[in-house]
């Protein structure tokens, strides 16, 4: 089918999420206040990028793969977006008119 | 057999106008399509079985127009409906305070003044009431459809909603989301008294003293007056004058003491440790008192506020203050026992 | 029009494996992989479901949240990831192995991502027991004082609610993945497999490699939210 | 094709019926069509489970008070007429029956691409089914279908676990048809068969799919939510540690409004076929309803929260969702556009589909415009929770999806079953539940702008006219569903047989024989023409 990628792609892709566990785990002791958050969860966005892409194979699969495994991740935003919607907004009263 | 409902609120009018525009605009699109369909079935019967119409495949300019029209005449109740959701979120100024706790299955209703009733509500007619929702168990919902107004009761939480109204008269008062076993008899009436009247009605009942007097009364009894008295620093808190005020806690933050802070900090004290003090000296009430006794305590320490003139007022004054231009709540939809900022 | 019978006889020559209803092998092994993927997207929404609610929370009472680190072991759950994260390397191999037809590698590779597996499931239950041992299961088994930090016991719970929602659905899926390599390696071994037909192992790699990506996110999300606020 | 000689008397040609016998035959089948077939029993079945609990609602509300059953057994029949009409009833109604039997047919392929994970979604919908019977036989259950927190996870009394583990396990059997489906239509299509040919059936049932996919996983996980809450006091809903029970209508909604559109979609789709073949026309704006349904499926998942409006959730939340409900209508109003032009100049006869297709464009857009009405700010605050509601949500649901249903039933039933059914008794049928339709739900407008609250056991006196009438409508819509039971079920031995396409229609489906063949086609079919090609004379340009 597609093209096989050899062992040492997968060996180093495997050192790549190893480190990059290490990583997550050294930057989470330091105080960066509201970036700690930020940090962990690119990490963790890039970590899950080379899953996909690599041990998953995603990157020589067909367009309509990647699309589909991009949904996921489009209506897993929405849903947080539009919880947030709410509730970053919750406070806010309008005094009076709407405009 | 009535066909409409009364109109007894400022807002229910203009909720009426437009519900008669929404009518209008869906007769107008619904007799529009129906004849289309029924004219095209008829004029375009089928008259002989080898019959084959010609083709029509589309056309892009009807299809933008029947997109696109339809989507502003939308807009258009969009912007009428927000208009009017928005103009009705906030009680005038100076609105008086009406207390309601909605429980399985009933609606307990205190005023400032002290009276209190189950399952009747007496206001005003002509001035602005606003209601301070509880729950004390599951969700309910306080819906008075003669002034086309409705707002959901939501445990854990105060909720707030306000109306003026315009008729004299006894309406309905139902509970509109579903509560369980006797959700339909958690209805009541609504009386809307002349102004005279109601001031009469008022000095009738209030057996117990005031909504202060009620929470200061409560305020003894439960212990609370012994750690946090009222001028003079003890091992918690000082209550004068903290209501309304910007309160900085251990942890170097600041917070608003308003309703929900109030009652967060009666049922779980430790969540917001004032700073210069100690957690865990004051015990947790959560179990040990109503909602009620919740809204008495609430209204007995907004009456300390430093704002309603301390030390002039007796305490019993001080809560009919609060229903006139006294300190309002600033917060209105937080969450009680949020740690939000 | 032909007897409709006719149909099977027109499949004959063509490989074993291709079931009755497809035209070529190819498009049997698409539509697997889709499949997959389209499953795989059911199980981004039922995690994306908790992970909402998570957020949600954590940006209510982001303290409590934050308090709770000190009761998470971020040793087992970094090793946990480092466990996770070499069992998606030799399931990434097994793949790899079994599209070029080696049998005997394929079989070593599932066991290896088995052990694995079950060793992830060995520390979680270690954990699981150090929280019941410390008080820190929600209304069955709560410490009110929270080991010194009694302003944040309240909410703090809701942590650990989420916590053992989101780690024990996480471990069941575990379970069925690891059952899964059971059955896999037993297909492998009856010789079910060969460099034409690998559709099975390629779609539970997939899903293995799910599941590995769910922890990724679980465990900064779980053990690291206020570990700077406890280390200093 | 059919041809003028055939004689389908004399010949029984191997079919999907005849193919085997007995009840393993059936129970281990993996042919889409039979399970189909499992699936339709299946359903009917639910659908009078619901259907008797909705005459008991009727009953008790003829009087103000509550004099028929108690109140917590009224609340027991709404909330099982609810969940079992939404989540057993119509949300696999089109999809796992016209659906499975017909979308692989009209792509030109042999089966599902997964037909045993078919036969298995049909068991776990068994499955489901059965726990959701079991709630009900050992006692009901209270929620309502919403089952809103922290009544459902902390103060009802009744059988939620139970319920709610239903619910849960029906929501896989969804997933799976979803997944199914769009697989086979990705990749199983036959030669020829570009997704702009594709029939606008198949489009809404991708449609659909999509929404089963994304949606259905998040109420699942939902309601296992409040089941550990309830099972184990664990949970994350609880106002007393923090929860907040709204956060649960956020997480229900997000499923139960684009479930919705899993409930009209496949309806919409019969529809354009229904509209097309009985005016002998080709579609109007093909690709405007096509694109309609998917951008409903995407724009679906962005209106949840007007279910939302007096909860107190934030303002300017209720602004966004108020807003985009507007917008998620605009491509419903599209199709009804289209189907209206569609007859236009067409060659229309009045036979049964068509008659159920009328009372689809009419009761939808009553429907669709009432929806109007409560995603306006300010009108919802009033009607939300009462009548109007109840109204709104029976025409899209009953007027729209019911009729779109049994339109579609009675146009394949040709195919299905290889007989033809009773046309004037049919007929006599639609009408019934039309005229009974209206009665029933109609009056309901009325008493909800009144102010009548809906999942009332007893309500105000001066209500009960108009209540009288509803449950009169409710007996004729009954026994307008009960004729079509019994004539169907008697054309299955008496009917006349019915030739391949009988009805003249256009589409694979059609062109392989009645019932057709086990693997639908003694040889996959290349299609070399646009849906609905009725005729390939000159072109009209209008507009
Ligand atoms: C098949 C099911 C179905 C469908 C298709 C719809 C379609 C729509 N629904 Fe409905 N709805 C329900 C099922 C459905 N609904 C259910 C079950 C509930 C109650 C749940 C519960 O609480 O138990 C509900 C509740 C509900 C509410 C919440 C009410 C409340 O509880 O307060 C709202 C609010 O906005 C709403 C809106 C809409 C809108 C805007 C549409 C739109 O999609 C409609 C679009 C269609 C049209 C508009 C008609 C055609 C258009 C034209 C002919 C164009 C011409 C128009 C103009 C020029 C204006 N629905
Ligand atoms: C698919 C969805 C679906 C369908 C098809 C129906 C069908 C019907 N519904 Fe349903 N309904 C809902 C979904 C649906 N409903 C939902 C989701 C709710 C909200 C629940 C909640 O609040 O949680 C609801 C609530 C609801 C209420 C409000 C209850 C309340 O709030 O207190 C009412 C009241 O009239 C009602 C009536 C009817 C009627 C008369 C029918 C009729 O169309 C039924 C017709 C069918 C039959 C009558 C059975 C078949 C015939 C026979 C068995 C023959 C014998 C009978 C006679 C001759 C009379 N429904
Ligand atoms: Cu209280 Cu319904
Ligand atoms: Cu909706």
């Amino acid at each position: 089918m597609h093209e096989i990628p050899s062992v040492k792609t997968y060996v180093a892709i495997w050192a790549t999420l190893t480190i990059l566990t290490f990583v997550t785990y050294s930057v989470a002791k330091i105080d960066m206040g509201g970036f700690n958050i930020v940090v962990a969860m690119g990490i963790a966005f890039f970590k899950m990028m080379l899953v996909i892409l690599f041990f998953m194979n995603v990157k020589a699969e067909s367009p309509l793969t990647k699309l589909f495994a991009g949904a996921g991740f489009f209506w897993l935003i929405l849903l947080l977006g539009q919880f947030f919607l709410d509730y970053a907004t919750r406070g806010w009263m309008p005094e009076g008119k709407m405009w | 057999m009535p066909l409409f409902p009364e109109s007894a609120s400022t807002i229910a009018n203009s909720i009426d106008y437009l519900y008669f525009y929404l009518i209008a605009v869906s007769t107008i699109m619904t007799v529009l399509i129906f004849s289309a369909v029924f004219i095209f079935a008829i004029k375009y019967r089928r008259r002989s079985p080898d019959e084959i119409p010609a083709p029509i495949h589309g056309s892009l300019k009807l299809e933008i127009f029947w997109s696109v029209v339809p989507f502003i005449i939308m807009l258009s109740f969009f912007w009428w409906g927000a208009q009017i959701f928005f103009e009705s979120a906030s009680p005038p100024p100076g609105a008086m305070d009406i207390y309601v706790v909605g429980k399985q299955w009933m609606w307990k209703i205190q005023y400032p003044e002290g009276q209190r009733e189950i399952n009747e509500l007496h206001v005003p007619v002509g001035k602005p009431v606003r209601l301070t929702l509880a729950s004390e168990d599951v969700i309910h919902s306080f819906f008075i459809p003669a002034f086309r107004v409705k707002h959901d009761v939501v445990p854990g939480r105060y909720d707030t909603m306000w109306f003026t109204a315009t008729k004299p008269g006894r309406y309905h008062l139902f509970c509109a989301e579903y509560c369980g076993t006797e959700h339909s008899g958690m209805v009541g009436w609504v009386t809307v008294m002349s102004e005279p009247d109601y001031e009469n009605w008022l000095t009738g009942g209030g057996s117990e003293g005031t909504m202060v007097q009620q929470g200061e009364r409560l305020f003894q009894q439960l212990g609370c007056s012994t750690c946090h008295l009222l001028d003079q620093q003890g091992r918690c808190p000082i209550m004068r004058g903290v209501y309304g005020s910007h309160v900085q806690l251990q942890d170097g933050k600041t917070v608003l003491a308003d309703d929900a802070y109030i009652r967060e900090s009666i049922l779980n004290p430790n969540a917001k440790i004032v700073a210069g003090f100690k957690p865990d000296v004051m015990p947790t009430f959560q179990g040990q008192i109503s909602e009620e006794g919740l809204l008495q305590l609430i209204v007995y320490i907004k009456s300390l506020a430093i704002t309603s003139a301390p030390g002039t007022t007796a305490p019993g004054a001080a809560g009919a203050a609060t229903t006139g231009g006294g300190p309002r709540p600033p917060a209105k939809r937080t969450q009680p026992t949020g740690g939000k900022k | 029009m032909a007897d409709s019978h006719g149909v099977v006889a027109e499949h004959a020559e063509h490989n074993p494996n291709l079931r009755h209803h497809f035209d070529t092998m190819a498009q049997q092994f698409d539509s697997a992989t889709l499949g997959m993927w389209v499953f795989l997207l059911t199980e981004i929404m039922f995690f994306g479901g908790m992970f909402g609610a998570y957020t949600v929370y954590r940006s209510m009472y982001p303290e409590a949240f934050a308090s709770t680190s000190k009761h998470m072991d971020a040793f087992w759950g970094g090793l946990n990831t480092a466990v996770l994260i070499v069992s998606s390397l030799t399931m990434a191999l097994a793949v790899r192995a079994a599209r070029l037809g080696q049998q005997k590698n394929l079989q070593i590779l599932l066991v290896l991502t088995m052990i694995f597996g079950l060793a992830f499931l060995g520390v979680k239950a270690i954990e699981y027991h150090a929280h019941w041992v410390e008080h820190m299961v929600p209304y069955w088994n709560w410490d009110p004082n929270y080991d010194g930090q009694p302003q944040y016991a309240h909410n703090a719970q809701i942590l650990f609610c989420f916590y053992f929602f989101m780690t024990g659905f996480h471990a069941l899926h575990m379970i069925v993945g690891v059952s899964l390599m059971l059955v896999i390696l037993m297909m492998a071994r009856r010789g079910a497999f060969n460099a034409e037909y690998f559709t099975p192992v390629e779609i539970s790699g997939l899903y293995w490699h799910f599941v590995d990506i769910v922890w990724i996110f679980l465990f900064p999300l779980l053990y690291l939210i206020g570990l700077h606020q406890h280390t200093t | 094709m059919s041809t003028a000689i055939q004689d389908p008397q004399t010949v029984e040609r191997p079919n999907y019926l005849n193919a085997e016998y007995g009840w393993k035959s059936w129970l281990l089948t993996t042919d889409h069509k039979r399970i189909a077939i499992l699936y339709l029993i299946s359903i009917t079945l639910m659908f009078f489970v619901g259907g008797i609990f909705a005459v008991l609602i009727r009953l008790e509300l003829l009087t103000p008070q509550g004099d028929l059953v108690n109140s917590d057994t009224y609340n027991k029949f709404f909330s099982m007429h609810g969940i079992v009409m939404v989540f057993f009833f119509l949300v696999p109604s089109i999809p796992a029956t016209l659906g499975n039997f017909l979308v692989p047919m009209m792509i030109g392929a042999k089966d599902l691409a997964f037909p045993r994970i078919n036969l298995l979604s049909w068991y776990i919908y068994i499955v489901g089914a059965v726990f959701t019977l079991a709630a009900v036989v050992l006692g009901g259950v209270d929620t309502g279908w919403t089952f809103y927190t922290p009544f459902s996870s902390s103060y009802s009394n009744t059988f939620v676990i139970t319920a709610a583990s239903g619910v849960f396990v029906a929501g896989f059997s969804s997933i799976l048809t979803g997944l199914n489906f769009i697989v086979t239509i990705h990749k199983m299509r036959a030669p020829g068969m570009t997704w702009g040919r594709l029939p606008l059936f198949v489009w809404a049932n991708y449609a659909t799919a999509l929404i089963q996919v994304l949606g259905t996983p998040v109420v699942a996980i939902t309601l296992a939510l409040v089941g550990l809450e309830r099972a184990f006091r664990i949970g994350i809903f609880d106002p007393a540690i923090g929860g907040d029970p709204i956060l649960f209508q956020h997480m229900f909604w997000f499923y139960s409004h684009p479930a919705v559109y899993i409930m009209i979609l496949p309806g919409m789709g019969v529809i354009s076929e229904l509209v097309t073949c009985f005016s002998r026309k080709s579609v109007f704006g093909y690709s405007f309803i096509a694109g309609s349904s998917i951008g409903i499926a995407i724009i679906g998942f962005l209106v949840w929260g007007h279910h939302m409006f007096v909860t107190g959730m934030s303002m300017y939340a209720s602004l966004y969702f108020s807003l985009l409900s507007f917008l998620v209508a605009v491509p419903s109003a599209i199709k009804v556009f289209n189907w209206t032009a569609t007859m236009f100049r067409g060659s229309i006869v009045y036979d049964t589909p068509m008659l159920y297709a009328f009372g689809f464009i009419g009761l939808f857009t009553i429907g669709g415009l009432t929806g109007l009405f409560l995603a306006t700010l300010a009108v919802d605050v009033h009607v939300t929770d009462t009548y109007f509601v109840v109204a709104h949500f029976h025409y899209v649901m009953v007027g729209g999806m019911v009729m779109a249903y049994m339109g579609g039933l009675h146009f394949w039933w040709p195919k299905i079953s290889g007989r033809l059914y009773p046309e004037g008794w049919a007929k006599f049928a639609a009408l019934l539940v039309f005229a009974g339709f209206n009665l029933t739900f109609f009056p309901q407008f009325i008493l909800g702008y009144l102010g009548q609250p809906r999942r009332y056991h007893a309500y105000a006196p001066e209500f009960q006219v108009l209540n009288v009438m509803s449950t009169a409508g409710a007996s004729i819509l009954g026994l307008g569903y009960l004729i079509p039971l019994i004539y169907f079920l008697w054309s299955m031995r008496h009917g006349p047989k019915a030739t391949s396409n009988p009805w003249g229609a256009k589409g694979l489906e059609w062109e392989t024989t009645s019932p057709p063949p086990t693997f639908n086609f003694d040889k996959t079919p290349i299609v070399t023409e646009e849906a609905y090609a009725y005729s390939h004379k000159q072109e009209v340009e209008v507009g």
